[in-house]
């Protein structure tokens, strides 16, 4: 399919009617643009739920995921071991197959994202459901997330 | 706050006076509000996290508002943004490039690559902990953070400079020997 | 025209034992000597897109195999030209005079997994910075091996702990 | 007259990401030039090879970042092929969907880079602030913005969202909307004319002897496009006509991928008008993640990336991992030999436009 | 002898003032046509205060450091020459042609600064920037030398007296066509801005100001465009004297409307700046030589038909 191949000196001059539009940037410190529904962000976990089975670290392609010891929550069924996932942000993409590879699935993707910090270790740290879901606020200050 | 004491360190043989850092020199309030509303960043996409910088210069979501803008040489800017994993070629570059900018410099890591390798923390051509070789005054979460991430880290980064803490120059200097021991192991020959 | 066919035709080189893999992939297997007329007898037949050149490094038959992935736009027709060559003496000819774009893939081959093109008047690294260890691609470089004694080894130059 | 050196170097606005090139000028024009790429150089075969085979798109879809979903979508067509697996029918419109999405903001993408490098700062500012309709698309799908890690081995992870497919198509009016203010400021631009015309010519036959693919083969007007030459995904049965210019200059490329957006948009709406008629539900076969091995074997796919023919060829020994798996990026030929060879004579002005024009990705060369 | 000294010291101020404002303005309309909001008004003067209080690393050699100087102090003597709105310090017979002399020297300076600084992308941009300047002085001149022609005189204050009534944009349309297509490369705006091309030369001459360098030189190119917009100004639009009556209130008033003639000619250069991609050099050279060198000539022609009749 052949184009003309000439154009005008005075065509561009159109585009200054934009100056008339209202600027579609979302101004995002005063506007708080929510993720979507299925937006993967930090983890949560449901340490009662999780059996810890560890599936999610072995199947973590950055090895971010490391099996910390609870011994409060040895129980006796078969299966079920006291360790539970730290996840090192440092490490994770974002990926989301640990959340799909937990047979019990009590670890899930939250949509609060937003972590800055100027120390690198607080970027390791165990998600847990109780602290992460009580912030509806999607721009969530992860610090005090921190193992105290 | 930045310690006050004079930090004169002979073996370092660098001496950093105490007037060295901004705070000590005249209208010392009125140059920090200045640098904090117009940080000028090195136009340089050093990883993957580079095009999450696009939408952020643009239309949708303008870091304009903030007086940030993209400034072409080191020479002009003030804030070296390293977005996501530092391959070895590219830490060379990155220490020249911060190198040749003028104090008060920054430097915000992007991603989970800067911090602990990310993806990629068994590759033999990416270093896992990029503060092992230049000072980081900041680091944001997320495999290319979203662009709310990097503006709270810029909003941080204000934050910080406005009331001193943003000492990532002054580290360098201080430490300037543990630095270049790390980067010499690194490259062999330096040019 | 379907696979068995141009299969037959592809036989019809000495040498050469074609196995058809799945729809529209040939494999054509051929003596390490015969790599250069097989790869122009497949163009002439119509297989002139070069699409990579592949190297593999099969360690414990201690060869490497080079395979030439080639398409034809009219039969819509892959086919891999697979040669094998010694891992103790890796050297080969270049292709440059059939496809002049091979001069990039074998500098790539040259400087991931160290072989040898004869003839290549380029064959200078282009994507690694003086690497002076293993070519990274063969199998007994252990990538993490290297990232614990070289990078890992590195103290923090603030003196914060590993 | 002396020769300058001068290092078109990784830190420069005028390059794609991070990529080098020495150019020796002598005056004005380009006397000699050489890519350094490697700056971007992750070792992603040496990793394949430690990762599960279902551990691979998270780490593939980072090659090239413009278009995550092209390079996701060729590994698992090489895994499927390998393993004989077939995607469920709704799987394959979804992926075709990401895949098309994915091209337009590529393209969004490429005229924001060349319009920049050659001073045009407004198409930029427009272009990357439209491109983010379709990124808020991309995070209602998948789930991310850039890196979708959406199309694994076995097909999409998940189904469109409810309503999705209205959203998508609002968004492709608004698109279109847009395009017709592109063309004013940019397309019929006489300054733009005259910096592209006639600027770093490639001919067919050039083309067809350095392996060039994708627009800018389509450019020179060689009808090369492997959704039609080895169809995968949903394209056997969309109907859609290669478009080629031929003249080949810089404006051919330009203009060959401004008709090629137009053709995306047409594409998408073919896709979301047939996922409303189909019934939803499974639309992937899930192998188990961690036990996944594929039998001894090798295979190759291509897909259609915005740069050309982006493949993958993989080989297994039967076992969890990929034995070998080698990408074969697009810009490995247009963007060192073919770049180095036609930039010569041009001018300096034209050494970053003709990076732009030939969309060089650096991470597909030195991966 | 007062007011001369008043004017003498607080006009530099007052221009750079200014100037560092309309710049903040048209970053604002540049982003309003691109879709965004942009930068606030002032932002260029935070820019200023944030560049001189940065500390210098790098310092090349006292002709470097005299670069931005030159620049600065080239403007400054130009605008000694140039009235404006009802103020006027010097004024002789022949002042158009020296300030049309003046105005070249700030480039020159500037050049040789950079030239000093070793980069090579910086000799590239300072022959870049020298290549523009001849191709743009061509018309430039042949426009003014026809206002020259009609007026019969080559000082700037007679002609601004004899425009009173009737602008010479008004009588010699063409001539003030071309000045305006060389105003354009003279702001250094697209697209004639191949000196400073980002893409290309990495900023040109600029590439190793940063700091107090660059803040003397964004001082020096807000002066230039009072400077420049007001020598067109002066010769084509009447110097801004659009009321004659005497007293202090309307020499303010015409004032102001020259400062608005300023601002509204940067304007005009700035829309056009946010709509063009830039030419090449060559491509640029061949377009001042070709057109508007052919419509300055006929517009001579015609200044001369007009005055000699």
């Amino acid at each position: 399919m052949t184009i003309k191949r000439e154009g005008s000196l005075f065509s561009p001059f159109r585009a200054l009617k934009q100056l008339g539009k209202k600027p579609h940037t979302v101004q995002i410190p005063k506007v708080v643009k929510p993720p979507a529904e299925r937006y993967r962000g930090f983890h949560t976990n449901d340490l009662e739920k999780c059996i810890g089975c560890g599936n999610c670290s072995r199947i973590c392609p950055d090895n971010a995921i490391k099996m910390v010891p609870f011994p409060e929550y040895a129980k006796k069924e078969p299966g079920s071991m006291p360790l539970r996932p730290q996840i090192d942000y440092g490490r994770c993409c974002f990926c989301a197959l640990c959340v799909e590879v937990c047979p019990t699935g009590s670890l899930q993707m939250v949509k609060t994202f937003t972590h800055v910090d100027d120390k690198k270790e607080s970027f390791v740290f165990i998600p847990d459901s109780k602290v992460v879901h009580e912030t509806p606020d999607f721009v969530l200050d992860t610090k005090d997330l921190r193992r105290k | 706050m930045v310690d006050d004491e004079k930090i004169v360190s002979e073996d370092m043989g660098v001496q950093v006076e105490k007037n060295e850092n901004m705070e000590m020199r005249s209208f010392g309030t009125v140059k920090r509000w200045a640098t904090k509303r117009s940080l000028w960043m090195v136009h340089y996409c050093t990883g993957c996290g580079g095009i999450e910088l696009a939408p952020l210069m643009t239309s949708r979501y303008d870091m304009e508002r903030f007086g940030m803008h993209p400034m072409v040489t080191p020479r002009q800017s003030d804030v070296l943004l390293i977005t996501g994993y530092v391959n070895i070629k590219t830490l060379k570059r990155i220490i020249r490039t911060y190198e040749q900018m003028p104090d008060p410099k920054y430097v915000i890591a992007f991603g989970s690559c800067p911090i602990n390798g990310g993806p990629y923390w068994d590759s033999y051509a990416t270093i896992n902990h990029l503060d092992k070789y230049i000072p980081i005054d900041l680091y944001i979460a997320g495999c290319m953070p979203r662009p709310q991430s990097i503006v709270r880290a810029f909003e941080d980064l204000m934050d910080m400079i406005q009331d001193g803490t943003a000492d990532g120059y002054m580290r360098y200097k201080k430490y300037y020997e543990p630095y270049k021991a790390n980067q010499e192991k690194i490259f062999r020959k330096w040019w | 025209m379907s696979e068995q066919e141009i299969a037959e035709r592809i036989a019809k080189f000495p040498g050469a034992d074609v196995e058809v893999l799945r729809k529209g992939q040939i494999a054509v297997k051929v003596p390490a000597e015969k790599g250069h007329d097989a790869a122009a007898y497949l163009k002439k037949m119509g297989f002139a897109h070069l699409v990579a050149v592949e190297y593999v490094d099969w360690i414990k038959e201690n060869e490497f195999e080079l395979v030439y992935n080639l398409f034809s736009y009219k039969m819509k027709m892959r086919a891999f030209l697979k040669v094998r060559i010694p891992r103790d003496k890796p050297e080969y000819i270049t292709f440059m005079d059939l496809w002049p774009i091979a001069m990039t893939h074998e500098r790539e081959a040259h400087e991931m997994m160290g072989i040898v093109f004869r003839k290549n008047p380029n064959l200078t690294p282009f994507i690694l910075e003086d690497w002076k260890n293993l070519p990274p691609m063969r199998k007994d470089f252990d990538s993490r091996k290297y990232v614990k004694d070289k990078y890992d080894s590195i103290p923090f130059a603030e003196g914060g702990e590993q | 007259m002396k020769e300058v050196d001068l290092f078109f170097g990784p830190q420069h606005p005028g390059i794609t990401g991070n990529f080098s090139v020495r150019v020796k000028i002598d005056g004005d024009t380009v006397v000699k030039a050489q890519a350094i790429p490697g700056f971007l150089h992750r070792g992603f075969e040496k990793l394949m090879e430690m990762r599960h085979w279902m551990q691979g798109p998270p780490l593939i879809c980072r090659i090239c970042v413009p278009d995550a979903d092209h390079s996701e979508t060729g590994y698992s067509m090489a895994v499927e092929r390998l393993a004989g697996i077939e995607v469920p029918e709704r799987g394959k419109y979804i992926r075709a969907l990401t895949l098309e999405m994915s091209r337009l903001s590529a393209y969004l993408f490429y005229f924001a880079g060349y319009g920049g490098s050659i001073g045009l700062y407004t198409i930029a500012q427009w272009a990357i602030g439209d491109r983010d309709y379709l990124l808020d698309l991309y995070e209602e799908l998948t789930g991310a913005r850039v890196y979708h890690i959406f199309n694994f081995p076995g097909g999409p992870r998940w189904d469109t969202p409810e309503g999705f497919e209205d959203r998508v198509d609002k968004v492709m009016d608004y698109l279109e909307k847009r395009l017709k203010e592109y063309d004013k400021l940019y397309f019929n631009n006489m300054v733009f004319l005259k910096r592209s015309q006639d600027v770093a010519v490639m001919k067919k036959s050039y083309a067809e002897k350095m392996e060039v693919t994708g627009p800018n083969a389509r450019a020179t007007g060689w009808a090369i496009d492997v959704r039609k030459d080895d169809p995968y995904a949903a394209y056997p049965d969309l109907d859609f006509e290669l478009i080629t210019q031929d003249e080949g200059d810089s404006y051919a490329r330009v203009m060959q991928r401004r008709l090629e957006f137009q053709q995306s948009i047409d594409l998408v709406r073919q896709i979301t008008k047939k996922l409303r008629s189909m019934p939803r539900g499974n639309v992937r076969l899930i192998p188990n993640a961690l036990h996944w091995k594929i039998p001894r074997g090798e295979a190759y796919a291509a897909v259609e990336s915005s740069k050309g023919e982006l493949g993958y060829y993989v080989v297994s020994d039967g076992g969890i991992s990929p034995y070998r798996m080698q990408v074969r990026g697009p810009s490995i030929s247009h963007g060192v030999q073919v770049y180095e060879e036609m930039i010569v004579g041009q001018r300096l002005a034209d050494v970053a436009a003709l990076m732009f024009s030939l969309d060089v990705c650096p991470p597909d060369i030195d991966r | 002898m007062i007011a001369e000294i008043l004017v003498l010291i607080f006009m530099p101020v007052f221009v750079s003032f200014m100037g560092l404002l309309f710049m903040g303005i048209q970053r604002k309309i540049t982003a309003r046509v691109q879709n965004r909001i942009g930068p606030p008004f002032y932002q260029q003067f935070i820019d200023v205060m944030k560049l001189f209080s940065k500390r210098e690393n790098i310092g090349h050699n006292w002709v470097f450091d005299i670069g931005p100087i030159f620049a600065i102090v080239g403007m400054l003597t130009t605008m000694l020459f140039i009235p404006m709105g009802g103020f006027r310090l010097l004024s002789m017979d022949g002042d158009l042609i020296v300030v049309m002399y003046l105005l070249v020297i700030s480039g020159l300076g500037m050049a040789l600064g950079a030239g000093a600084s070793g980069n090579p992308n910086a000799g590239i941009g300072v022959m870049r920037g020298l290549t523009l300047m001849m191709a743009y002085e061509m018309p430039f001149v042949i426009s003014v030398l026809a206002v020259m022609v009609y007026y019969h005189t080559t000082s700037l204050a007679e002609i601004v007296g004899m425009q009173s009534g009737m602008w010479a944009l008004i009588i010699l349309p063409l001539s003030a066509l071309v000045a305006d297509m060389a105003l354009q490369a003279q702001f250094g705006k697209k697209p004639f801005d191949q000196p400073i091309a980002p893409a290309e030369v990495a900023t040109g001459p600029i590439v190793e100001y940063g700091g107090k360098y660059l803040g003397m030189l964004m001082v020096a190119h807000s002066i230039g465009m009072f400077v420049e917009a007001g020598l067109f100004i002066d010769i084509f639009l009447g110097g801004g004297l659009l009321f004659h009556q005497p007293g202090i209130i309307w020499q303010v008033f015409n004032f102001l409307f020259w400062v608005l003639l300023v601002f509204a000619l940067y304007t005009l250069a700035v829309l056009v700046n946010a709509i063009m991609p830039r030419y090449r050099i060559d491509q640029a050279f061949v377009f001042y030589w070709k057109w508007p060198t052919i419509i300055a000539i006929i517009g001579l022609a015609y200044a001369l038909g007009v005055s000699v009749w």
